[in-house]
């Protein structure tokens, strides 16, 4: 039996005290103990930034590589080796912002990797600046009389995508996190979780208490059946007084990592190279 | 007496004069001879003025002539372009009711194509392929060994298209035959059919040479003139059991390989200087998280987009210095197909050995000109990946150390599933453990564990090629697919009384360690030869070694080096 | 009054005979003539590709900028002159693949510019490759066993991305497209105009035939309300038997270049530069 | 006695460090002292281990000092880590009660700051207040500057903030007065207030400059150290009417400058690193399109993201030769804030004369650290917006060329929305009037267009600063933010008897033009100093002079040269 020790890092953690960060790790961690992963079968590949540390404060194998490149290094590792349990993981800077390309076409593709984007509406690394996530109106030095865009709709965003797993989880409520963080690694294919996460230096509007008093879970609501697109999507446009989380679309497609043709007996990784087997190539340029 | 013969077969995009050198390559190569195609295209799908020219030589041929022995003008514009660089004597294939010219020189062959090409096969885009029936009656060959290639290359399509590609051809070369029976015929016999020799193009090469090192994952983005390794590692992928992944841009493309590669897999990507741009911050990564990854920069006239269909060498500064901060990588620059093949091997052992970026320089004119070489020894190639901890090879599994310090510079790689410890590795600047740190002595520590390797790489970086072996005042210096042009300026300089010698590199970065003074004395006269505008190599000599260049000769109109180009150029200056 | 030989360029066309960016620049010069636009007030931005020659073939000020990279500078232009009529223009790979990130942030944004995206499935001018609006399974050397992905759905993402206008045309029906073009300038904020155009070289289902047997205008369905978002994303999945061309979705929100303060009064590009007005900016230092 | 003080302020991010350091720096300046300032500090917004340093002299000063004469500790890692910083005789402000830490040095004073900021203000984060009351204490100043100060600092957030942070400064004052009456004071006199001077950092300075020549558009994407330029022109933006574009990511900044530069304002990006690796696309763009844009690129330590907070000069090969082809382009890189606030207008005219990208190199060192300077003259500035036709000068509307020939390389510009013709600007390779070209003639005549622009700009690029004027056989050579060390160092040698002089360049590419022969003779001692790894100016310097470099003293564990590393590795090698 795996324990949360098992996935204890010395790493110092250099996060505020009182940020939400440490929630999401703490969820991270028992969903791994919970689905009985190894820490050696589990890849998590990140960005730069706040949520990016997160896999250096526990055990895991970690690619921390570039802002907002996540998704296709985590592609890379998946088709390489799909028996591994691969994650990306970032903040909304790196995810909405930098790395918004990768995230609508890794959805489109369905890629059987877990994605968590830490959402704390503003770049945190960086000292508080507007994001993309940010609220309309919302004051940092980068947009001193309030930024004049509305912030964009990840999940709006994904199932337009045809994202086939769309959850939204909140740090604060670190059992509801852990059971979205299960199922999205248990599907087979893109899964994608922003979850709601407070920082307490930079972000005074959308606090844990701001939004303790907001979530509820759509999951417990009889008539909401994710697997209605239409449904998720008139959904997925509530952010006020209520903000829904949980599994907001959740579909079933193939994988792509099961359609392709070179891993369909094993993983690629483990083909090895036979020299051998080039004896014939040059057949065809005679 | 020897067989030296320029064909070019100008026309519309479209028009497949592509085909036409292709088949003519094939069939040549595989009856003994040698043959040199390159590729002057417009960056367009249809129309425009475009051609291939084909060289067809009895022994070993390495550039493009100056002269063109034989014309096909499949279009107007053909004509009216090109004629004046027909050689004396030249012939010229045209189709005057097509194109409205007429002629009374008894070279220029009026042939009827399209017609013919209706009557014979039923539709005028077939007249490609009268124009190659045409060209084999000019030159006197036998008209079987065009039927079997054409059965061949066209078994897959079905007997129809086989049946009318023939009579297309047939038609071409009788209507010759029997209209033009005054014109004094090449007469080139063929020689019984031959194995050992291939026609192959550059990026065929590299893609080929990639396949059979073990390339396993490949993720690219198109872009002129790389698109053709992409497109080949895509037919081979099936076969060779490879993954070929299209990006939504070239970040993605190079950040996907960086993952494949973390996870254990030799993999590449490859584009050209716009992609490349957008690749430099990933290079920088594998540089940091010392991460194994080939990257093909074929290159082109820039900057920006440039001329996206044509040659130049003007990326190789960029491509030594791309992205920020100092880390190793090694720069490749084959000359020509067999450099080509060979070189991809040796990329993929290099970065795996060092856990590093390598850069293999193409260039349009290498990586779209067909050589023809003896076939590919694919027995000959091994393959090294480098220091890669088996499970129990792990010292401490709980405190394995993805960096840790080694006087080589390398540390012992462990791949993540491996069951006994995981790794990580991180592009800030990190312990040993592979955790960000902030500390000064380590920072030290892991930017001396990383320049380290620099010298383990410069020891294997190979020679240049120095041809021939008597020492000579005259010297050309020069890289990457400038190499054919060099070689034949050398033999014909050296042939015409003019004492020269060639010194070729092929591996450039790190600059390989060379005793400059076996090549270069005082009396020595240097010319460089580059494909770009200020001297890029001649530089990058002049700053490694010392020693200056003499004089550069410089082309950077995105067309090809010639023998010619350089042996004027060196004869109007000593 | 213009006609369309003020826009005539002597530029010689380099696309293929047969190919529908002939019909798409002829829309584009009568939708230019019908405003009454000057070809000295507007300026094309576009990238690389087939697609992107169109503004070389037209007289108006062009900047044919990066592959994938239109929308920001095209943004630039219009923040700097905003009384400029500002266009984007290239192909599905640009706009889509290359340049993504850039669509999904200048809707957000909702700069006011009119965005076309001539949509022949593929990347044409590189010879016919796979692109992410290629069909699932469609072939071609970059997937010779099939595309295992599913295209994307421009139109669902523009929507989800708060894309102020969002419509789709047809390069076979020129009356249409015009409308559309028009509508597009006249709207105040981003106008995506998405043209479904064949490619005689290299896409061989699309055809077209295909086309013209499938478009019909949306907008003649009377119970259609383009400011239903929801009506809009759900007939945007519709893509087969039928295919809906029109204005698919328009809502009115502020453009960009109505929020920004420093621009209210006159073009940035006008009010000069003024040495004496930097006489106190050094005070704040003291 | 001439003043020479040195206090490090050091505690966890987030602690207020950097006010306290900002306050004393503010209130010297005013008060007829030099200050410089450095930050020294983690990336992390909480925790860690992190200090600025300020040095107070009367006369100039340029860079660090060696030795801590005054130590405020504000968490205890300060006293664990940096105790063994302080000069002999040196003060230590700490907290006994909150550290734990004990201590019967005379010198080591145990002020309750955190009780006494709680009693005073409140609050124990305003502990920052009472060590900055305690620090004036020690320096034996009055208290009434720092009051004023505390005033004018915090008028905005209203009465009650102010009177608490007075409060609190006078509390960490009198303690130390009572308690410490034995402690030998500086007994620093501060002058009458006095107007002038001002104290400012490289990245606002590169802001002022920029904003101050006319600046009217800046798109960015936040990256340290270059996001304080982008806040900091957010706050002048209002006022001057400047847009502040935030961008998605770094490609979309770069193209977004480069399209309002073409619509016709001045137009910038800054970013560091990993962000510029993104920009060299658009950077080859301009180049080709002729675009005038100013990039600053704040450079850090790499590669990839490497130490996100700390200092490097490791990218200067990069910025010469980012992006592929070739392109005329311009690089600089200030010494200190006056010629940040300098170099930005010649930043913006080079780019507007030459329709040109410039790059403005930066660093952590160079950013983040504060000068006292003498006010910037801003009407000194002159505006060169470089050829733009009005309507009435365009020759021929309907045949206007954007890229007519001309032998200086420049043609003229029109803007969009001109009434009179409209413009074609392309980054495929172009006729004069713009439009794509597959034409070999005209390729050579745009690429030489564009590179004959280079001799022009050359000559535009200010010679090095050599200081002092007569000769030594030693030459101290340097670029960029090691100005200040270089500096001191040379003084203080001089001072030492030992002969030297700096040679410190701050305009950098194309490379100025120079009579090297003035500066450098047989028996010249070159030691070039630089923030990296391999001496990358010392190499650019011999490639460019010929001369090769004696010594490099390089430095890459991010943090910066003092005046101490650069005379001890001189002392060691003559
Ligand atoms: C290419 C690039 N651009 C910019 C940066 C600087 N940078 C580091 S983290 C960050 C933003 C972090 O915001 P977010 O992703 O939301 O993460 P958070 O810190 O809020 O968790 C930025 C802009 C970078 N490292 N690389
Ligand atoms: C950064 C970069 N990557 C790749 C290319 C090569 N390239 C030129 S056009 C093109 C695709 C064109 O497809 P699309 O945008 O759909 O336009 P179309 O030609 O189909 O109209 C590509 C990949 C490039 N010019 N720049
Ligand atoms: S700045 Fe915000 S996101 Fe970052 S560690 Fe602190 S609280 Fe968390
Ligand atoms: S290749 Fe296709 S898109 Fe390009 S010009 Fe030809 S038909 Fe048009
Ligand atoms: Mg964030
Ligand atoms: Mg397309």
């Amino acid at each position: 039996m795996l324990s949360l020790e098992d996935f204890r890092s010395d790493d110092p953690i250099a996060w505020c005290p009182g940020c939400g960060n440490f929630f999401i790790l703490k969820a991270l961690k028992n969903a791994f103990v919970e689905l009985g992963k190894q820490p050696t079968e589990i890849v998590i590949v990140s960005g730069i930034g706040q949520a990016p540390k997160t896999p250096h404060y526990l055990r895991c194998n970690t690619f921390n590589g570039l802002h907002g490149r996540t998704l296709p290094v985590a592609t890379g590792i998946k088709l390489s080796n799909h028996e591994l349990t691969v994650l990306a993981e970032g903040g909304d800077g790196d995810g909405y912002a930098e790395g918004g390309n990768h995230f609508i076409h890794a959805m489109r593709k369905n890629i059987d990797i877990t994605y968590l984007v830490h959402n704390n509406q503003i770049y945190g690394l960086t000292q508080g600046q507007t994001s993309p996530a940010s609220d309309l109106g919302h004051v940092s030095k980068t947009t001193p009389k309030g930024s004049p865009s509305p912030p964009m709709n990840p999940i709006m965003l994904a199932i337009a995508s045809n994202c086939s797993f769309v959850a939204r989880g909140f740090c604060g409520d670190i059992e509801h996190l852990t059971y979205l963080i299960k199922e999205g690694i248990s599907h087979q294919g893109f899964a994608f979780i922003e979850i709601l996460q407070n920082c307490v230096s930079f972000n005074k509007t959308n606090t844990l208490k701001w939004y303790k008093d907001r979530v509820y879970n759509i999951n417990d609501e009889p008539g909401f059946d994710p697997t209605n697109r239409m449904q998720a999507f008139e959904r997925a446009q509530e952010w006020g007084a209520g903000i829904p989380i949980g599994i907001l679309s959740r579909t079933e497609r193939p994988a792509l990592d099961t359609q392709v043709s070179a891993i369909k007996e094993m993983p690629l990784v483990k083909q090895g190279i036979n020299p051998a087997s080039f004896a014939g190539i040059v057949e065809s340029f005679r | 007496m020897s067989l030296d013969i320029t064909i070019r077969i100008g026309g519309q995009a479209g028009q497949g004069m592509q085909s036409i050198g292709y088949i003519i390559g094939k069939i040549f190569t595989g009856h003994g001879y040698h043959v040199f195609m390159i590729q002057d295209v417009e960056s367009r799908i249809r129309g425009g003025h475009n051609f291939v020219q084909i060289r067809i030589k009895d022994g070993p041929v390495h550039a493009v002539g100056d002269k063109v022995n034989l014309l096909v003008a499949l279009d107007r514009v053909v004509i009216d372009e090109d004629l004046h660089d027909l050689a004396e004597n030249g012939v010229m294939i045209f189709d005057g009711a097509k194109t409205g010219f007429k002629s009374d020189n008894p070279n220029h062959l009026d042939v009827p194509m399209e017609r013919l090409a209706k009557e014979a096969g039923k539709s005028k885009v077939m007249l490609n392929t009268v124009a190659t029936g045409a060209v084999f009656a000019v030159l006197g060959t036998d008209l079987r060994p065009l039927q079997d290639r054409l059965l061949k290359q066209f078994a897959k399509k079905g007997d129809n298209i086989v049946e009318n590609n023939k009579r297309c051809a047939s038609a071409g070369f009788q209507y010759v035959k029997e209209k033009f029976q005054d014109l004094p015929s090449y007469n080139i016999s063929l020689r019984p059919s031959r194995r050992g020799k291939m026609l192959i193009n550059g990026g065929e090469a590299l893609a080929l040479g990639a396949v059979c090192s073990g390339l396993k994952f490949y993720s690219g983005y198109p872009m002129s003139p790389s698109t053709s390794i992409m497109e080949f590692v895509g037919a081979m992928a099936e076969e060779h059991r490879i993954i070929l992944e299209p990006a939504e841009d070239e970040i993605s493309a190079i950040n996907m390989a960086i993952g494949a590669s973390f996870a254990g897999v030799r993999a590449m990507t490859a584009t050209s200087g716009g992609g490349f741009c957008l690749m430099a911050e990933g290079l920088g990564l594998a540089g940091m998280t010392e991460t194994p990854v080939v990257i093909v920069l074929a290159q082109r006239p820039g900057p920006s987009t440039g001329l996206p269909t044509r040659t130049d060498q003007a990326d190789l500064w960029f491509a030594i210095h791309a992205a920020h901060g100092e880390f190793p990588r090694a720069v490749f620059a084959p000359g020509n197909a067999e450099q080509a093949f060979d070189i991809m091997g040796k990329a993929f052992n290099v970065a795996d050995k060092y856990q590093t970026p390598v850069i293999v320089l193409g260039d349009q004119h290498l990586n779209d000109s067909y050589f023809t070489v003896d076939e590919f020894d694919t027995t000959k190639i091994t393959i090294d990946r480098g220091k890669i901890f088996s499970d129990d090879q792990i010292p401490s599994p709980m405190d394995y150390k993805r960096y840790a310090w080694d006087d080589s510079g390398i540390s012992p790689r462990i791949l993540p599933g491996q069951t006994r410890a995981v790794l990580y590795a991180a592009s800030d600047e990190h312990t040993e453990a592979g955790h960000i740190t902030e500390s000064a002595a380590v920072r030290n520590q892991m930017m001396q564990k990383r320049m380290k390797k620099i010298e383990g790489m410069r020891r294997e970086m190979k020679k240049p090629v120095i041809f021939p072996s008597e020492k000579s005042d005259v010297v050309i210096l020069g890289w990457g697919s400038t190499y054919g042009a060099m070689k034949e300026a050398v033999e014909m300089m050296n042939r015409d009384g003019l004492k020269s010698r060639m010194v070729h590199f092929s591996e450039i970065f790190p600059f390989p360690p060379m005793d400059v003074s076996a090549i270069f004395s005082k009396t020595t006269r240097i010319f460089a030869v580059e494909c770009n505008y200020t001297g890029q190599f001649a530089d990058l000599f002049h700053f490694e070694t010392g020693i200056p260049v003499h004089h550069k000769i410089l082309k950077y109109d995105g067309r090809p080096l010639s023998p010619m180009d350089i042996i004027t150029e060196v004869k109007a200056r000593i």
